[in-house]
Parts: structure tokens; C-alpha cells; sequence
């Protein structure tokens, strides 16, 4: 197999070697777990004090507010329905918006059956959740307000200064879902000024299994799990020293390249959004086309499906050795007969959001990857949309039937 | 996830595009849901189907299906290509990942659906 | 240094090299996320399945009925409050016992606090719960039995198929937390009978991080980490494809070497607790002789303290050059100012508590080790307890008071 | 987590036994709490410590505190050793872990302990 193009960053970016290397010692002779108190177990507790600074001085926050986790989702979880449970006297509403994250939206869900009431704000046809609505939407009950920072499927990036000096001012707190912004681009806990903030090692090229939940010093949380006396009692279970060590190493490595690669990366993404608008007909950019992180683009292609694109894209051809992974918000990937909630709640019509295709891009990738990817994807859609009984060049198809110019599918959007 | 067989199909689909002057077209699906399929069937003096054609947007296994449903029916007596059941689709596909199993649904459905085309064209007749 | 010898391998065991051998392949190339459709992906989910089977093969479990969680104590977490949350329409009473891992003990009292009853049963002098004490604590409202398969600190083994037949005629849940017995002791959940199993890779040679916990089919049961739809939407989360593949194949090694592991191991122990009790005055077993993990041995030495005696043996000397690695029930290693729950419920006095060191061996070590340690800790002993103000050779020291043969203490335990 | 000092009492303790005849005795602590500490002492005619001894049941920090205050406190008059603060033998052992600070205030209070303890028994005389 030639060597592959892996455009699904945002689903999970390869661990890089020097994080891996890091994560050796403690896989080896010292084994040892932090919470014991001789010699053995002190240098392994040196070794995740040292990764919590790290992790803090990517994110501008004091180390002791920092707790290791399993990932954004346990981080998620627990910001959610702890805030909820150490709150649950002063009120049960939470806030937050329709195009969020599952791991943001089940807990939310989940709370709604154990009687709290949930906001679901609406976002704007780029993804955008506008801060007057999230200052309309808090009530008396309101206990937390949760935004993603920026979107995993089209890559907007929220307005959250602006949110959180609406919070603050309401003594509300706020939760920022940062697993995609966290070394892609700048974290600032206090310039962001939220409360609780998430994040996941594997999504900036540290390792998989686990993450982080930044609470500010004061914030009321119920623990998610309980049990032994890690990580100050507020988060029980024996220290992942590898995976932690791994993480504040990636910490180091993304803190490092952060200015260069955000540039590096922007280009890119520009380049391949400008290609693809010259070269492709009938297709639209999904999210902000400049509040968006550097590594995402995500269209909509009229008349095919996501998954044939994807599909076809994966295997490699005479024509296309290289085999290309991207990722769709179609139907026929999620499991279920509904397509991405986060393109619906764009306003796009259903159809579209099946023929959604995301390139999420690395810190490997370069201009001839994107040159090739793009290519390949010019003569699968080609190829699909010789099939498609749908497609007609230039008359778009709408959910309500019209079509060409003046349908009401741009309207929606 | 797919078979090699499913993979075969999709990339190399047989009786892609419209027969000529069809003797019954069905049209099944809906761009909404993903997935519409587009049947086009010539019919032989003897109710038999001389050529089929398939035209697809949807997954792989959407693709597959319809090609697969196609090389089936052709050559078959109407009566015959009425018969060809949804399992018996996936089963010629070395079968389907549960999840996908009413895309195969839709591909015989569409076949069908030429075929009573075919039918109350020539009732009026 | 010279090679150390590490005795607390209940607290965490070295990852076996062959298990990290296995992992690297997820951790390079083959990166990607299991839940994504293309080849890549489908290649790592076929990686997760496998380690799903050689996991199930380990405790006799359907393969569908076990599910990747991030360690024991997320295991422990979510079976007590997710059952508790699945069944509180049908009654809020939960029972387990004194002598528990507080990643039992802590959920269970954070449940109280919401509304929840909890019966802690007392346990026998050997660490033992009575199966008529649970058939006796059952009612109309109980909804979940929690009972530990072996003690991690005085490894006493409890008669799970005994409070299993019960709590089935009973219509009662039974969960059983075996993180220290997987991969040590045959655990069979078809044997065992129970609804819910516990366990954590790092505890048997795997990897940090990661753990399962098996669900019989049918069992009612809300998620703990909700999100994603990855393990059949029941947790949520990108799979950490390496720890899971490395858990799989700790689970094939254990299963390879158990029965002679066994043998050897129960063996060595014994051996142990022999030279113990010829070589030194004054000290006590703490647990049951035979109902006990075939690498677990924890006395008490009276008029010493446990911290004092796990630093000296950690630190070499001119004399012992190697250093031993061991832990204690003492509260000064607590960092509460209270010694061990478990050392209290067998009704030992704080002061013997105080005094308990635990050896917990491994696969690696042998009687070489042992006896090493061994000579170690008769000079370190013999060491403080010359420094002691209250240690008199054959005089107990009580909590009443009293001393000498005829104490309290005795009767107590 | 222990300092090198701390680690130097504790594995090479000074002033560890008992005193011949001691003029003070000062016995502090529980072993139900895990810690007791003996100190004892022999006076000088000005009121000066000549010898001071300890025995320690408890933790690394226990023993370390013991035998650092004995060190202190040799050679000073009564007064003087009685100023001698938790806080002060904390610093001359580099620190010691927050959780471990009530173990050093055992130390200074065996100590007071013994010299209340001779004070009694001269106010007698
Ligand atoms: C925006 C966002 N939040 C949360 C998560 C969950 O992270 P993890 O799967 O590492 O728990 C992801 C990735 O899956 C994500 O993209
Ligand atoms: C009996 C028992 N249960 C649960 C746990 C928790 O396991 P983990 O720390 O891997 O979450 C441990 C070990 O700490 C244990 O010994």
C-alpha cells in the first residue's frame, strides 16, 4: 500500500514519537503508581507533577487546577453532571447549544430524564452561537453554561470571551469543550475566562485514553469517579503514569509550534477550500470560512452521498494509489438514519448534510498530500455523480423540491 | 466492514446509467434519507428482461445492491425478477452489515417498481 | 542501585513487555479510531474485538457482555451508580461491606447523600462476610449487592457463588469487584454467577488506563460516560485502541500461566508467612490463611509503625543494598489520620493497623526475593522496635490497655 | 517526598535510647494514633540540658523530629529548649510534607513534656 493520507485528525491524530518515547520509561523499570510513598512511587508523582505543569502552561492555567482524566468525554461527563449534582440545590437549568459534541449533548439529555431542564441554544449557518441568546437564555436556575470552543465537525470556533464576560457577570458558570482547540490554537484559560475546560491527549498528538477537566480554584464539582485519594480526592483511580507523562509531553511539542504550525495549517486549509470552489461545482463550505480552526474543512457535495465518497477515497486505485481517510457527516456512518446534527443545525437540508465530507488535517500533511487528496476527490465525485439519478449540473437539489438559483435551500442556510 | 464482493460492486458497478427508451422505470428513495435509486428496465416479447440499468445516489452498500440486483434480474422473466428478495441481494453479496440491510431493501423495491411500471404501461396498451 | 525487589504489586504490576510489544503497533501506524468506517479504522475495531474475546475466554464471559472502561474504579463507578440510577424507581437500597476498596466505599456513601440507603455488612476476623448477613439484609428495595472477589490488602477471598445463589433467588443484582483477582485466581462468571465483574489491566501485567467491566446480558444499567455510540452506546469515548489491545493480551497471558502461577506463587507465600512467624515475636497474620490470594501476605508487627518500616526498607543500606518495595495499613501513609478501613473491620485495634506491612507478589519474583526481603525486614523491625517506647517482647500492646497474653486485642480479632 | 535530612535522621537518628536516671520524663502521644514519643533528660546545676534522649513509635517524620529535637536541644538552658518550635524543627530538616507537621509538634511537646516534668519534681524538692 502506498502510503497513506490521513485527513480524519479530528477523529484521532497519530501519537508522535517523541511522545511515545517519553512514555517508555514509565512503561518499563519505573512502574511504580504515584500514591505510594517510596522512592519508586515519588519519581513516578515527580512525573505527573511535571506533565500537570506542562499541560498547565499550554492551557494559562495554575497547575493545581488541573485534573488528569480518561479524555474530553469522561472530562465532559463529569464537568456536566457535577456541576448539576454540587448545584442541584441552587438550580437545575443548564445551557448550552444544539451543535455540540455528543459527549456534551447525552449527559445533557441524561439530566433532562433526572428532572433539569435544558437549554439548547440554536447556532447561525455558520455554526455560530451568539452570546445575546446564551444572556437571554439564563435564568434565575441557570447552573452552567457549556460551548465548545471549537466545533469537531466544521470547525467554527466560538465566541467564548464574549460568552464567558456574560456568565461571569451572571455568576454562571462556564464550561469550555476545548478537545479540538487545545494545541491547534491558542488556550487561554484566562483570556477565555471559563470556569471548567475539557480537553483529550489523542486529539493533539498525545495518547489515547486520556485527558483533562481544568476546574478554576473555587468551582463547585461533585467527583464523577470516587473512590482512592488521586488527584486531590477529586478524580479517583490509579494514575495512567504513561498516558499522563505522554500528554504533557504533547503539551510541550504543541506549545512549541503552535504560531508556525497555526500559519502552516491555515495556508493549507485555504489552499484546499479555494481548490476545491475552482474546481467543483455545486458544493458549499460548511462553518465559518475565518473562525475556523487551521485544519478543517468540511463541504458539502450536491447529488452524492458521503460515505460512497469516503468509501471510495479509502481504497486505493491504479489511478489513485494512495488511499485518502476523511470523514462525512452522512447518514450511513452514524450508526442511525439521521444525518450529522451539527449540519442540520446549520440549516442545511438533509440531502446535503449526506454529501458533507470533512478533511482534517495534521501536523504531517503537507501541500502534496492536500494536492493529491484533492485530485482523487475531484474524480470520485465525478465518478458518483455520473451514477447519481439526482445530480444536474448547476440545478440544486432542495429538501423542498425546487431547485437551481433561486431555491430555497440557500435561504435556509 | 463490506465484503470484497460488496467492494466489487461498488467499485466496479455492472449495468450503471439508463437503458435507452425504457420499457419501465421505478424510482425509489429520497434525497433526504440518502439514498434514491433509479431502475430502467427493457422488457422482451417474451416478459423477459433483456437489459437493466441502474442509476444510485447512497452509501457503498446502496451502490453494490443496485448493481448487484441488476446483474440478477437480467435475462430473468419478469415473474422471476419479482422474486428476487431483499436476503437474496445480500446473500449474493457475501451479505451486508446489519445496519445497512434496508439499503438492499430499496434496490429490489426499485426493481419492482420498474417492473409494475412496465405492467401499467401495458395494461393500457 | 541494585535491582529492586517490588512487593506491591497489588497496587500496580509491571507491564509485561510482551503486552507493550503488542501495543505498538496502535500506537504507530495503524492509529486510527475504531469507530470510523474506513479500512484503517476497521483494522483497529477488529483489534478491539479481539481483545474483547481474549478477555471473555479470561473470565468465562460472552464477549458482547464486556465493556472497555478506563480502570477498575470507572468500573466500580459505574456499576454501583449506574444500576442505582437504572433501578431507582424500584428502590433505592444498596448492600456491600466494611472491608470494601473505597472505589466501592465512596460511591456508596456519595449515593447516600442523594437519597440512597446503603447497609455495610461487617465482616468475620478473617475479612470474611457471612452469606447469611446478605441473605439477612436483602428487602423488598434493594437493588444491588456489592461484594469484593479478593481483598487487595489482606487478600482474603470471599464465597461469591454463596452470596451469588442468594442474591439470584433473591431477584438482587450481584456485582463483584475481582481487580485483584483477574488474571491471579481462576474468575469464571458463569462459576461465580454474578451480574457484574470489575476489572483493570495494570492489575495483572497489562496497561495502565484501562479496565473492563462485564454486564450480563439483560442487566439494567445506565451509562456512566455518555457521548459517542462506541461499546454499543453503553461508554462512551475514543476506544484507547493500544491499552485495550494490551489488556487483551494480558488477558492470554494470564490465562496461559494461571494454574502454575498458582502453584508457585500460593508456594512462595506460604514460605513467607512461615519464616514470618519462626523468625520473629509478637506479630499476627492479618486475613485467612487458605481463603487468600495466592500473592498476598500482611501482618501486623506490634510497637512499630508501618510507614517507618516501608522507608527503611525502601531505602539500601550498606547491609541491604537492594531495595524493598512494599506498603502498609498505616495511617501515616493514608493521608488521613486514620489507619486502614480494612485492618479496622477484621476488629484489629489502631495499633496493630498502624503496624500492618503488606507484601503483594509478582510473576517475577522468587524465593531469592523473598527471603532477601525477608532478612531485610527482621533487621528493619528489629531495628525500630529498639526504638520504640512501648515495644516489650511477648507484652501486647492493646487498645484497652491491658497487655500479655489474656488482651482484649485477641478476643477482638 | 522526604527531605535528605530528614531521610539522614530518620535512617541515622541521633540521641536514640534513654537517659541513665533521667531528671524529666516526657511520654506524648497514643499508639492508637500510630505515634508516642518518649523523651528523656538529664539537667545540669545551671538549668542546662546535658543529655536529652528519645524512643519513637511512629512514621519517618516522627522519628526524624524526635531526633532532630533532641539535637537542638542539647546544650541549651530550659527556657531556651522550650522555645524550640514545631516550626523550627521543620526548617532544620528542610520541610517537612504538609500532611506529616502535626508529627514535629509531637516532638517539641515531648520535650516540654520532660522539662515540665523535671520542674515538677524540683519544685517538690
Ligand atoms: C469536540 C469533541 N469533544 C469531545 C470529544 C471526545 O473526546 P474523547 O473521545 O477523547 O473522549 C471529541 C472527540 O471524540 C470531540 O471532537
Ligand atoms: C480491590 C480494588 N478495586 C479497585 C481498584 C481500583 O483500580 P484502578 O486504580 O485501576 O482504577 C483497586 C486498585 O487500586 C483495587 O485493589
Amino acid at each position: 500500500m502506498d502510503k497513506a493520507i490521513f485527513f480524519d485528525n479530528a477523529a484521532t491524530t497519530r501519537t508522535d514519537p517523541e511522545v511515545l518515547e517519553s512514555m517508555k520509561e514509565w512503561q518499563g523499570d519505573n512502574f511504580g503508581s504515584p500514591a505510594t510513598l517510596y522512592a519508586f512511587g515519588s519519581q513516578a508523582k515527580q512525573a505527573i507533577e511535571q506533565a500537570r505543569q506542562q499541560l498547565a502552561d499550554l492551557i494559562g492555567a495554575d497547575q493545581k487546577d488541573i485534573f488528569f482524566t480518561s479524555g474530553a468525554t469522561e472530562s465532559n461527563n463529569w464537568a456536566i453532571k457535577g456541576v448539576a449534582e454540587a448545584l442541584a440545590e441552587k438550580g437545575r437549568h443548564i445551557i448550552t447549544d444544539q451543535a455540540e459534541h455528543h459527549s456534551i449533548l447525552m449527559p445533557c439529555r441524561y439530566l433532562e430524564k433526572k428532572g433539569w431542564e435544558i437549554t439548547y441554544l440554536p447556532v447561525d449557518a455558520y455554526g455560530l452561537v451568539n452570546p445575546s441568546d446564551v444572556e437571554q437564555a439564563i435564568r434565575e436556575d441557570t447552573v452552567l453554561v457549556s460551548i465548545v470552543h471549537a466545533n469537531h465537525e466544521i470547525g467554527t470556533i466560538q465566541p467564548i470571551e464574549e460568552i464567558a464576560s456574560i456568565t461571569r457577570e451572571k455568576g454562571v458558570y462556564l464550561h469550555v469543550n476545548a478537545a479540538q482547540s487545545v494545541g491547534h490554537i491558542p488556550v487561554d484559560v484566562t483570556a477565555l475566562s471559563c470556569d471548567l475546560l475539557s480537553l483529550s491527549g489523542h486529539k493533539f498528538y498525545g495518547p489515547k485514553g486520556v485527558g483533562a477537566l481544568y476546574i478554576r480554584r473555587g468551582v463547585r464539582i461533585d467527583p464523577l469517579l470516587h473512590g482512592g485519594g488521586q488527584e486531590k480526592k477529586r478524580r479517583a483511580g490509579t494514575h495512567n503514569v504513561p498516558g499522563i507523562v505522554g500528554l504533557g509531553k504533547a503539551a510541550v511539542m504543541a506549545r512549541k509550534n503552535l504560531d508556525a504550525e497555526i500559519e502552516r495549517l491555515s495556508a493549507l486549509r485555504d489552499h484546499i477550500i479555494e481548490q476545491l470552489e475552482k474546481n467543483m461545482d455545486d458544493i458549499r463550505l460548511n462553518g465559518h470560512r475565518t473562525h475556523r480552526l487551521p485544519n478543517n474543512v468540511n463541504i458539502s457535495i450536491e447529488g452524492i452521498e458521503g460515505e460512497s465518497i469516503m468509501l471510495s477515497l479509502s481504497y486505493p486505485t491504479a489511478e489513485n494509489a494512495r488511499p485518502v481517510f476523511i470523514s462525512t457527516g452522512s447518514a450511513c456512518v452514524s450508526g442511525t438514519l439521521e444525518p450529522s446534527h451539527i449540519l442540520l443545525a446549520l440549516g442545511l437540508p438533509a440531502e446535503l448534510a449526506h454529501g458533507s465530507v470533512r478533511f482534517s488535517l495534521s501536523r504531517h500533511d503537507t501541500r502534496e498530500d492536500a494536492d493529491y487528496a484533492l485530485k482523487a476527490l475531484f474524480e470520485v465525485a465525478d465518478r458518483l455523480r455520473s451514477m447519481s439519478p439526482v445530480y444536474k449540473r448547476g440545478a440544486k437539489q432542495c429538501a423542498t423540491g425546487k431547485s437551481g438559483e433561486g431555491c430555497d435551500c440557500e435561504a435556509a442556510s | 466492514m463490506y465484503t470484497e464482493q460488496v467492494m466489487d460492486h461498488f467499485q466496479n458497478p455492472r449495468n450503471m446509467g439508463e437503458v435507452e427508451k425504457p420499457d419501465g422505470v421505478g424510482e425509489v428513495g429520497n434525497p433526504q434519507c440518502g439514498d434514491v435509486m433509479r431502475i430502467t428496465i427493457k422488457v422482451d416479447d417474451d416478459e423477459r428482461i433483456e437489459d437493466v440499468k441502474f442509476k444510485t445516489l447512497g452509501c457503498g452498500a446502496a451502490i453494490a445492491t443496485s448493481s448487484m440486483v441488476t446483474e440478477m434480474a437480467k435475462g430473468k422473466t419478469l415473474q422471476e425478477a419479482e422474486e428476487i428478495t431483499k436476503k437474496a441481494v445480500a446473500e449474493a453479496l457475501g451479505g451486508l452489515p446489519p445496519q445497512k440491510m434496508h439499503c438492499s431493501n430499496l434496490a429490489s423495491d426499485g426493481l419492482k417498481k420498474a417492473i409494475e411500471d412496465y405492467r401499467s404501461r401495458h395494461k393500457d396498451k
